[in-house]
Parts: structure tokens; sequence; C-alpha cells
């Protein structure tokens, strides 16, 4: 019941943040900080979880050997039921979603200023749909989390955002509404295909994992997820929506977007992708490499070409998250390892910089870095913030993102040498356009006569709290290492690839026109009776 | 005693983040206080650790805490004391203290202070990291963090565009460097299983023979990271920008550690290294052609720290040299006595910019030698062990490294040949500039005179330049025993004559003007020579045009997301078909009645056809 | 004999009489001949054994709802400027296409009556027996009829008050 | 008289004929009046097929289906005049092109 009442306080804060604006204009944000501080509480309290809890190696395809698992029938005819269940990488997820709420809260404190109660409602309702999407091992329940994920999100982008609001929402929502759709035939495709070998509905992760289906079938249903996945994460060529996305979207909007919602499309590669569909997913680990690869170098190259500052920080991230895809299909403990940490550390290294993105916008009223310039003589706070988070993003060793690169690299390098070396070069363009951001946002000229008032006690609370956070990260990651450990064990294990992987250290033989007609491959895919 | 080791890097540390925190509110004595107290409190206590481990004789090793745990990969954060580490880490606090004092002054009227020494401090702790790790992945997290407060110092004045653009070439071209450095440790890790530097050298000697592939490239993998950091042929062109900065950051930074840190991987890597010889070889190579190369370039520099920047290059050129050769011992003995003199140069360019209100061209001084007596010695001391004059510093250590070059088998002659060459010219370009700014008539006047807390530090470091080469490095128990090597007294002759030749040479041109060369720098070969050269053989251009150009055009092209065209061309195919339906609706009555004529005549068909 | 004479004779009336209704230019004209087509519309149903529906044929439809459209039309008296637009609308340009439409579907008519078998009417159809089956199994279908009815009265009564009234105002 | 032996084929003919002497007009006229028109006469052939139909078997199902066209035909007419009353007060004309707000 402890997860059920997760996702309900933040449903019902939701709801009382969104009445409350008629008392007061600036209640709604109190109680959405004082919702989301409660439910982190709450689950450091309620779920009495102890390192030897956690330490224990979960076998994924039964129940009991999770931290957590709550289990209600939902609609019995068609083994769909209401299964919620938490093992050390979603008590991770969750920690991160609830402690970037927060985040993602203060940091819009002054930036709303119209219908403040629906605001915070919808930001508690995101949060509910990703703790729901972190949680659910029902494929039925956790689709439609995906999708409730995805309405307020959109609101918050379509009604708050900034001047292109119309546009950017409606390909974000369309964006991640196709790929979904995707996903769901594949669900639907799995679950009837499994009701054929084993004879009976069932939707829930655990029955699921020993499904009977192989051969093209399997390859493309995997695809389907996989797609929906790439879109989410956003991965080479179904990245366009996150530039749009983040430039228009509010403070807090782009914070929840880059922090959270960019990770449940790397938690859906880790849980479902992979352990659904192993031999498939090793197969094709060859492209998804490539085209992680490819991502991390496209991201750089065009974060280096833009004029808008959160333009640049959202490609930076489309660059960041090339790294988890690596990550997740180079499939040795230490690379998943990394990727994991790597979603992690960049959740609050880009979700600062999108604060000072924020609040430049709100001081400035503009995002044009052709505009700014010299900022630091006026505001030496923010500027020394902006360096930090722009040291950390450039994997700054001591700091979180470092220890996930390195370690996704190193992972990699087991598997497929020349594709590390490769990725390595983003270390390098990594470096470009973060030191070109500084210099023409906070370095150069001063412009005379611009007074802007600095940062304040808030936001300098918020920004030491991820400051801490990136190098606890850095410094000391284990007991972050250990809660994911036992569960990436047992998901090495269960692929049967461990350390010798079923991929042999092949240079990517499959061309690009290859990844195309893949791609495309999927636009078939049909319910098969 | 040893127990205090992990203090050395945590007085800067400590010191840094405080003046961090309190963001300039400080007043400017006690950042100055706080900044140099903490550097100097960690030379203290590097002298008395230093005893101690003299004492002791075997190397310490100290494990603070494991920094990660994942299946085999384990590195922690663990310090390795032996005499490599001692004597690097006595360089970086000894002179780092001297340098901090110095800038106490130099920096005196500059409006943020506090952060100049946060930076300072930060980089002085990076690099102890770096020195004192006892595995690769904390030393990289020393080296990166050395980068990233060069590339703070260095765009230090930030106002200024140029020292922005100079701190970003020089932070993106050492991490060219860094990104081969790091792939060098993923090639190790999976090969070796660890990054600890001692268990790895023992695995490599077992798992490897002499002259494998592997180990090859990991060590030209290392020599790529060396390389970048120490400004090094290919990535050396970040080092005369990187002069934009503050004299003592160019003082600490560009010539006693930070360019240093190449060497100090390869010293202490050096199993690795004995197990490739072709890389040995390339080390040799490298620095000898580079030491060669920046000696031409600072013969026509009319930059005074442009000048010591290119000397900086040329020295460190040595040091890969005699490491490419296998003479470990003269290698790091050479990086000691360069880190005072080399100090000791930038730290009086400093006095002197200072004193003229920012003068930097040489041709616009003259006849300082009457006015500023003091920076006037510490020129003629520092240039002199630079030039190797004999029983300076600089003599016994660059005449060890030529003497073991000699014996190398094969190469050797060739080698000592060009390391001449390169002394000789050293002499040359070092006593000009002496000549030319502190002989002839006086062109300006300084307008103050350096205080006592200048004038300490260079008296300081004049006597470390002359003294320096006397005592005996505790290198012996880290690096293999060098063969005894005494070579025909010829060799040894020609050696010590060189650098006087050289001195000659400068006086009769620059002071004597007896012997005309205006003949042949004005021919137009000269003209071309001389342009070639002082552009540092037109390696920024070749870049300019091989890498940071193609690059801004590739982002400039894809500025506009290319990848959104597939998408928008759905989209207007979705309009087109909607346009084409919309123009079916005409809103007339007929037009729908013939249409659903029309739908009848077909339905109607249809049964006739079916029936 | 004389039934199939006169069946053919007022069908042709019927035929004749519908297509000059459909192509005058005046609207008065135009209902008159629709009435004289109802009519000879009754006098087929008289033949085929459909006395009852022949009465009301005349009665109800040439009588109540002819007289109605005669009434209306009058009520709105357009006059000879309307007549005039007609005649420039009758062009060929505006009914080769329906033309041709229209043949088209007389030959497939054709094409489908012509495989039907051949058959005749029976024989008389009395009043009588339309009255039983109409409140026998049909009950329901009177019912619905009279709400379609009145359907019809309310709407026009809607109509045609609103014009009123602006008439009334003006 | 006693309505014998007319072969069904000529009468559906004639209703065929009607109808699509009906469709023409609704096709080619554009005056509200005239569609009117039209829709009677093809209301009117429906019902000639029905009442043939029902004496061919005879049975009154025919006529019966009759009463109901009649009666959908009256309800059509008073609503179609209620509506051209309408249309003449707001544009003015009796031409249905004008009346394309429907377009697009």
């Amino acid at each position: 019941m402890i997860l059920v009442n997760l996702i309900l306080i933040l449903l019902v804060g939701g709801v009382i943040a969104w009445l409350a604006e008629r008392q007061h204009p600036g209640l709604p944000r109190w109680i959405a900080l004082i919702v989301i501080l409660f439910d982190l509480a709450y689950l450091v309290a309620a779920a009495d979880l102890s390192w030897t809890k956690i330490n224990v190696v979960p076998n994924p395809s039964e129940a009991a050997t999770w931290l957590i698992h709550y289990k209600a029938e939902w609609i019995p005819r068609f083994g769909i039921s209401f299964e919620l269940a938490m093992d050390g990488l979603s008590l991770l997820m969750v920690i991160l979603t609830l402690v970037l709420g927060a985040i993602s809260v203060s940091a819009s404190w002054t930036d709303i200023k119209q219908r403040t109660g629906f605001f915070e409602a919808n930001l508690l309702w995101t949060l509910a749909g990703v703790l729901g999407v972190f949680l659910a091992l029902d494929l039925f329940l956790f689709f439609l989390f995906w999708e409730v994920m995805l309405v307020p999100m959109y609101l918050i982008i379509a009604i708050w955002g900034h001047e292109g609001r119309g546009y950017a929402s409606m390909k974000f929502f369309i964006f991640t509404q196709v790929s979904g759709l995707l996903m769901l035939f594949a669900i639907l495709a799995l679950v009837v295909l499994n009701q054929h070998s084993t004879g009976e509905y069932t939707f829930s992760y655990f029955d699921l994992l020993g499904h009977g289906v192989t051969g093209d079938m399997a390859y493309l249903l995997m695809l389907g997820f996989f797609i929906a996945f790439l879109v989410k994460l956003p991965g080479f060529p179904v990245h366009t929506w996150l530039p749009d996305a983040h430039t228009q979207a509010p403070t807090a909007g782009s914070v929840i977007l880059a922090g959270i919602l960019l990770k449940t499309g790397a938690y859906g590669l880790i849980r479902f992708v992979v352990p659904l569909f192993p031999h498939e997913a090793m197969a094709f680990s060859p492209i998804a490499l490539a085209l992680g690869a490819v991502g991390i170098i496209y991201g750089a190259i065009l974060a280096f070409g833009q004029d808008d500052f959160k333009r640049l920080v959202a490609y930076s991230s489309v660059s960041h998250m090339g790294f988890v895809l690596l990550g997740v299909f180079a499939w040795n403990a230490l690379a998943l390892q990394g990727a994991v940490m790597q979603m992690v550390a960049h959740g609050l290294s880009t979700a600062a910089l999108f604060m000072i993105a924020g609040s430049l916008q709100e001081r400035l009223h503009t995002r044009d870095m052709s505009k700014m310039g010299g900022l630091w003589q006026n505001m030496p706070r923010m500027g020394a913030m902006a360096m930090f988070f722009m040291l950390a993003s450039v994997g700054l060793p001591g700091l979180g993102n470092f220890v996930a690169e390195f370690m996704v690299l190193v992972g990699l390098f087991k598997v497929a040498p020349w594709m590390a070396t490769i990725s390595a070069l983003g270390l390098i363009v990594a470096a470009v356009y973060s030191l070109i951001m500084m210099q023409r946002a906070f370095q150069g000229k001063p412009k005379e006569g611009l007074q802007l008032p600095d940062y304040g006690v808030r936001e300098m609370l918020t920004m030491a709290v991820m400051i801490i956070g990136l190098v606890w990260l850095g410094l000391y990651p284990q007991p972050v290492l250990d809660t994911a450990q036992p569960v990436l064990d047992s998901l090495t294990t269960l692929v049967g690839s461990g350390e010798s992987s079923v991929v042999e250290a092949s240079v990517v033989e499959m061309s690009t026109a290859e990844v195309a007609d893949n791609l495309n491959s999927v636009q078939i895919v049909g319910v098969v009776k | 005693m040893l127990k205090l080791l992990p203090l050395i890097p945590l007085f800067p540390l400590i010191s840094s983040i405080l003046l961090m925190v309190t963001l300039g509110k400080m007043p400017k004595k006690f950042v100055a206080i706080l900044g140099a107290g903490s550097v100097g409190l960690a030379a203290v206590t590097t002298l008395l650790v230093g005893l101690a481990f003299m004492e002791s004789g075997q190397p310490y090793h100290q494990v603070l805490w494991t920094w990660m745990q994942v299946g085999n990969f384990s590195p922690d954060i663990a310090f390795y004391l032996d005499g490599l580490t001692l004597v690097m880490m006595s360089v970086i606090t000894g002179v780092g203290f001297l340098i901090h004092l110095f800038s106490t002054e130099f920096m005196e009227d500059d409006v943020s202070v506090s952060r100049y020494f946060a930076y300072l401090n930060m980089f002085v702790f990076a690099m102890l990291i770096l020195v004192m790790a006892d595995n690769l992945l904390l030393l990289y997290l020393g080296w990166e963090g050395v980068g990233a407060c060069s590339y703070l110092l260095v765009g230090f004045w930030y106002q200024n565009p140029e020292n922005g653009a100079a701190a970003r070439k020089a932070f993106v071209v050492t991490r060219i460097g860094d990104a081969a450095m790091a792939v060098g440790l993923f090639l190790l890790f999976t090969e070796l299983g660890t990054l600890d530097i001692q268990p790895m050298a023992e695995a490599a000697k077992t798992q490897w023979q002499v002259g494998d592939t592997v180990p090859v490239i990991a060590c030209l993998l290392l020599l790529g990271g060396a390389v970048g950091k120490s400004a090094q042929l290919p990535l050396h062109t970040w080092l005369p920008d990187a002069m934009a900065g503050p004299t003592p950051v160019s003082a600490l930074i560009h010539a006693a550690t930070m360019v240093t840190a190449g060497v100090y991987l390869i010293a202490r890597t050096h199993e690795l290294f004995l197990l490739a010889p072709p890389a040995m070889l390339a080390v040799a190579l490298v620095g000898l052609i580079t030491s060669l190369m920046a000696a031409f370039t600072a013969l026509n520099q009319h930059d005074i720290k442009r000048i010591l920047a290119y000397s900086t290059i040329s020295q460190i050129g040595y040091m890969f040299l005699a490491l490419g050769v296998g003479a470990w011992a003269a290698g790091i003995f050479h990086l000691v006595t360069h880190a005072f003199f080399k100090a000791l140069l930038f730290l009086a360019a400093g006095a002197v910019i200072h004193c003229l209100h920012h003068e930097h061209n040489i041709f616009k001084m003259g006849g300082l030698r009457t006015r500023l007596p003091v920076v006037f010695w510490s020129f003629l001391i520092g240039s002199a062990a630079l030039a190797a004059l004999p029983f300076t510093s600089g003599f016994f250590s660059k005449d060890m490294i030529l003497l073991q070059a000699y014996e190398l088998p094969g190469a050797g002659p060739w080698l000592w040949a060009g390391g001449l060459l390169g002394a000789l010219l050293t002499a040359i370009y070092s006593f000009r500039l002496v000549f030319v700014v502190f002989f002839g008539e006086a062109k300006m006047e300084p307008d103050k005179l350096p205080g006592i807390r200048m004038a300490l530090p260079l008296s300081l470091l004049c006597v470390l330049s002359i003294i320096g080469g006397w005592f005996a490095l505790p290198l012996s128990s880290v690096f293999p025993a060098a063969g005894d090597h005494h070579p025909s007294h010829l060799i040894e002759g020609i050696s010590i004559s060189i650098p006087l030749i050289g001195l000659a040479i400068a006086y009769l041109i620059f002071l004597g003007g007896q012997l005309k060369v205006d003949g042949l720098v004005n021919s137009n070969i000269g003209q071309v020579l001389k342009k070639f050269w002082f552009s540092g053989w037109a390696m920024d251009w070749l870049y300019d045009k091989l890498w940071v150009r193609p690059y801004k055009f590739l982002a400039y092209i894809l500025r506009r997301e290319c990848m959104d065209d597939i998408y928008n061309t759905i989209v207007k195919f979705c309009q087109f078909l909607f346009m084409v339906l919309s123009r079916t609706q005409t809103g007339r009555l007929r037009w729908y009645a013939t249409s659903m004529v029309f739908g009848l005549i077909l339905v109607i068909a249809l049964l006739q056809g079916a029936i | 004999m004389l039934e199939l004479i006169l069946f053919y004779m007022a069908s042709t009336i019927a035929l004749v009489s519908t297509i000059l209704a459909l192509t005058r230019a005046n609207a008065t004209h135009a209902l008159i001949y629709l009435i004289l087509s109802l009519l000879a519309v009754a006098v087929i149903f008289y033949l085929i054994g459909a006395p009852f529906a022949a009465a009301l044929e005349v009665v109800i439809y040439a009588g109540a709802i002819m007289v109605l459209f005669i009434f209306v039309i009058m009520m709105l008296n357009l006059g000879e400027k309307g007549d005039r637009r007609e005649k420039q609308l009758l062009k060929p340009k505006v009914w080769i296409v329906p033309e041709i439409l229209a043949l088209i579907i007389k030959f497939e008519l054709v094409l489908d009556l012509s495989q039907s078998t051949p058959a005749t009417t029976q024989g008389l159809v009395t009043s009588k027996q339309v009255g039983l089956t109409l409140f026998g199994p049909y009950v329901l279908a009177v019912e619905i009829a009279s709400m379609l009815l009145l359907a019809g009265l309310v709407g026009a009564y809607h109509l045609g008050r609103r014009y009123l009234e602006e008439g009334r105002e003006k | 008289m006693d309505g014998v032996n007319i072969p069904l084929d000529h009468v559906l003919l004639l209703s065929a004929l009607l109808f699509i002497c009906g469709l023409l007009g609704l096709m080619m006229r554009r005056n509200i009046i005239f569609i009117l028109v039209s829709l009677e006469v093809m209301l009117n052939s429906s019902a000639v097929a029905f009442v043939a139909a029902g004496a061919r078997w005879g049975q009154a199902d025919g006529q019966i289906v009759f009463m109901m066209i009649l009666a959908v035909a009256a309800a059509e007419v008073a609503v179609g005049l209620g509506l051209v009353l309408q249309i003449q007060r707001r544009f003015k004309s009796l031409d249905m092109d004008d009346a394309n707000r429907m377009q697009g």
C-alpha cells in the first residue's frame, strides 16, 4: 500500500494546490513544496528500507524478492492487475523524482504569475505520473501512467510556456503519443502471443519475462518498445522535440522535463526492452550503440551552433543521454551502473543549468546569448553557479557526471572498443559547447548601466542542494551504486551475458542505411493473429 | 609524521573553498594571508613529511576511502608517497608559496583578488592530488582539475574577450590530450584489470613482453595525454596564448607545475614505457622536435612573456628527450631546476611588466639595468641557468640529459646533436632578451619599484637557481639505476662550451653590434622565415584551417536541425491532403446532389456486378 | 385490354407533365404541371387495383400538399425578375452533366429490370383490406406517422412565425 | 377496373423514370422551389413503386407504405416551405448557390 499512497499523496496534493489558489495566489507553491517533501518523508519512513534488504539480489521474475510489492486485481478477464513494485533501481528513480520535484517548485517560485494553483496541480500530477511509470510493473498500468505523465506536462508547456509554446507542446505531445502507440501495439501483441503459448492473458511483468515469442516477431516487438523509449530518452533520430519543448517550457517545466521525464525513457530501456527481449536486444545493440555515439557527437555539434541559451542546454542533454544509451546496450555491470549514475547526475546538473537559464530569462526577458555578455560583472553569484554546473556538465572529475561517463565508457570499451573511442571524442566536443556558453553569456564585455538583481537566498539554497548532490555523487557514489547494484546484477545474469558479453566486440558493421530500413520496418507492426 | 600526508592538499582546498564561499566579502589583507598562508602551511607539512619519509626510506601508501566499487573496478582515493612524489610536492608547494607571496603584491590593486587566490589555491590542490594519486583515475581527477583551473586563471580578466578565447583554447586543446589519455586508461583497465599504478606495473610485466602492440598503444595514448598537458608538438599551440593570464599564473602553471604534469605522468608510468621501446622513441623524437621548433620561434618573438612561453615548451622538450632515452632521473632533475629558473624568469618578467605599467614589447624597454637592479640580477641569473652556463643548476641537469642521450645506442648521437643545437639557440634567445631589455638606452621609465613581497621570492629563487643543481634528488629508489656513463672528454667539452658560444653570439648581435645580421634578416628568405617562425611554424593557422573552421561550418549548417526536415515533410504532406479534400466541400447543393447520384451509380453497378 | 391502353396513356401524361414541371421557368406553371402528373399517377393507381390509394393521392397529395405549395408560392409573389434569372439557368452547360448521369442510371435500371421475372398485378385490393391491415400489424406505423406530422407541424409553425413577425416589424 | 394483368415491370419502369426525372431536376435547378418540386416527384415515384408491388401480391402493405410516404411528403413540404420563407428573407433570392456558407 505504501507505493499506492506515494502516488495518491501527489494526486491529492495537486487538487488541494489547485483549490488553494482562491485563498491566496502564493499558497499553492507552499502546498506543492510541502506535499513533495511529505511524500519524500513518507517514502523514507514508511518503507522501512535497510541496507540488508536492498543488498539482497532480487530475482526479476519472482515478486517476493523485490523491496516492496503490491498487487490488486483490476480487470481479471485480461489478466490486468494494479501491480506496483519497487527495487533498487526504481527506489533511486523515485528519490530523484521527488528531489527534482521540490527543486522545480522552488525554481519557479517567482516565475509563474497567473493561475499558480493550476500550474502546481499539473506539476504534482506529472510527478505522480512519473512515479507511476517508475513503479508500475503491469504493462497496461505502465502504459496508463506513461500517458498520465504526458498530459499535465503538455498543459504546463502549452499554457505557461514562452512565445512558441503552441508548436513546441504539440510537437512534444505528438512525438511521445505516436511512439507510445507503437509501444501499445508491442504490448498487446506480446500479451496475445504470450496467451498463445501459455494459454492465459497476463500483462504482469513477472509472467511476461518468460514469454515464448522468438524470431522476427520478437525483434519487431523489441523495436516497438525501443522506439518509444528512444523518443523519450532523446535518441539521435527522434530527438527533435526536446529543444523546442525545453526552450518554450517554463523553468519548472524544463527542470522536470530534463530532470525526470528523460529518465523514464532510460528506465524503460533498462527495465523493459532488454530483459523482455534479451537476444533480440543484443542482436540490435550495434545499431543502438551507433545511435548513442552519433547522438553524443550530433547533440554536441548542434549545441555549439545554437544562439538560444536554453536550446544549447537542451542539446547538451541530448548529448549526455547518448551516454545512457551506450551504457544500456553495452549491457555489462559497469556500463549499466554508469548509465544509472548518468541518469542521476545528469538530472541534477541539467536541472541547475535550466534554473540558471530560467532566471536569466526572468531578468533579461530573452534567451538569446548574443544579447547577453559580461553578466558575471552584474551577477557574480549566478556566474559562479553557472561556472560550477558548466564544469559539471563538461564532466570535471570529482563531480557526478565524470563518474558516470567514465564507467559507461570503460564498460563499453570491453564490448566495443572502437565505439568507446568515438564516444570519448564526445568529451572534447562537450567542452567546446559548454565553454562557448559561458563565454557568450557570462564573460566578455559587460553592458553598461545594466542593474540586475543577483541570486537571492532561496535560489542559492536550491543551488547548494544540487552542488552537494553532485559533489557527493562525484566523490563518494558508493551508496547510489550499492542501491542499484543488486538489480543490475540480476538483470545482467537474466540476460545471460554477464562479463563475456553476447555482442562480440565487432565494429559497427551495420551501415546507417540498415538503421533506416530497420526503423521504417517498424511501421508495418500489426497485431499478429 | 607520515600521517600528515593528506593534510598537504587539504590546506589549499579549505582556503580555496573559504575564499569561494565568502564571494569577495573578505578584506583584501585577510585574503592575501589566507591564500599565501595555506600554501605555505602545505610547504611546511611537505617538509615535515619529507623528513619523516627520508628516514623510513620505503614508499608510504595511505588509503582515505574507496572512491567507487563495481565488480573488479574499484579505484580508491589513496595517496602514494615515494621519492618522485616528494620531489614534485616540494617543487609545487615551495615554488607555489613563493609565487603566491609574489602575487599578493602583484595583484594588490586588482578588484577580485579573492577569486584569483581561490582559483590559485584550487590549482595547487589539484596539482598536489595529481602528484600524490596512487591510481591513474585519481591522477586523472587532478589532471582535469588542473586543466579547469588553468582555464579559470588564464581567463581571469574575463572582460576582455581575447582572454576568454585564450582560456577556451587552452582548455579544449588540453582536453583533446585528456580524451586520448582517457582511452589509454580504458585500454589499461580492460587489459590489466586495475588502475593502481604499482599493481598495474607488476601485472604489465607479467602479462606483456617487451614490444607487444597493446603496451605500445597504451603508452602512445598516455603520451597523447602528456603532449596535451605539457604543450608538446601536436598540442602546444595553447601555451603561448595562455600568457593572457596574470604573470604569476604563467609562472606557476605554465612554467613550474602544470606543464610538467605530462613529464610526471610518463615518469610515474615508466615501467609501461620500458615495455614499449617504440613509444619511448616517440617520446624522445617529440621532445627533440618540439624543443628545436620552439627555440627557433622564441628567437624572433618580441613579447617578453611569449619568449618565455616558447622557451618553456623548448625546455620541456628536453625533459621529454630525457624520458625518451630512459634518463628518468635526469628528466626529473631538469624538471626541478627548470621550475626554479623559469619561475624566476616569469616572476622577474612580471615585475618588469608591473613596474612598466603593463608593457609587454621588449623593444620598447631598455636600459633597465640601473633602474631595476633586483629584477636585472634575477633576470641575469635566470637566463644563465636557462642557457645552462657552467655551474648554474640548468647546466647540471641539461648536461646530464645530453650525455645520457649520447649513450643511447643507435640514434644517440643524432639526439645529442639536436639537443646541442637547441642549447645553442636557448643561449642566444635568453641573452637576447637580457641584452635588449636591460642594456642599451632607456626608452621607458618604470613608475614604481618592486616591493619587498616581490623582491623576496625573486632573491630566494635566484639562490635556488644557482645552487639547485648540487642537491642529489632522492630518486634512486624510484627509477632503475641509470648506467654509469663517462663519455669521452671531447663530448663533455663540447656540451660545456656550446652555451658560452651562444652567449657570445647574442652579445655580438644585440649589444656589441659587430655581427651584422640585418642583411640576412631583411633578405626575402629571411623575411619569410621570420614571419613563419614568429607565427609558431604556422601551426595555429594550420589548426584553424584543419579543425576550427570546418567544425564551425558544420555547426552552422546543422544549426537548424536537419532532422526536423523529415518530420516537417510529413506535416506538409498532411496539410496537402487536407487542402485537396477541403476543396470538395463547395457548399452548393447541386454539387452534393451530383456526388450522391455518382455514388448511386456506383452502388447499382456493384449490385449488378454482385448479383 | 382497355386498362392497358389507359395505363400507357396515363403513364405518358405523367412523364411528360413531370418533365415539363421541372423545366418551366415560372414556378406556378411548374406546380400546375406537377398536379397534373399526380392526377395521372392517381389514375394509374386506380388501374392497377388500388382505388383507396388513388383517392388518397388525389385528395391528399394533389389536393392538400400541392395546394399548400401553390399557396406559399403565391404568397412570396416573386414576380417577373425571378423568371428571367431562371431562364439563363437552363443553359446547356448547366444540365449536360446531370443528363449524362441520368442516362447512365436509366441504362442501369433498365438493365436491372429486364433481368427480373415477368409478373402482372393480381387484382383489386379493396380499401376494407387496407383499413384492416392498417390498424392490424401496422398500428405502430400509424403512430410514427402521426409523430412525424406533428414534427412537421411544429417545424413549419416555428419557421413561419419568425417570418411573419419580421414581416410585421418592417 | 378490377386491377388485373397490368405488367408490373412497366409500372416499375414508370416509377424509375419518374424518379430519375426528379433526380435530374434536383441536379439541374438552382431555385429552391424547383428543388422541392423535384423532391415531390421523387417521393411520388417511390410511392408508385410501392403501390405497384402491393398490387402485384394483392396485399394492402403497399398502400400502407404509400400512406407513410404521404405523411413524409406532407411534413417535408411543410418544413421545406418554411425554409423557403426564411431563405427568401435572409438571402433575398431563392438561388440556393448563394447559401453556401458551409463551404471550405
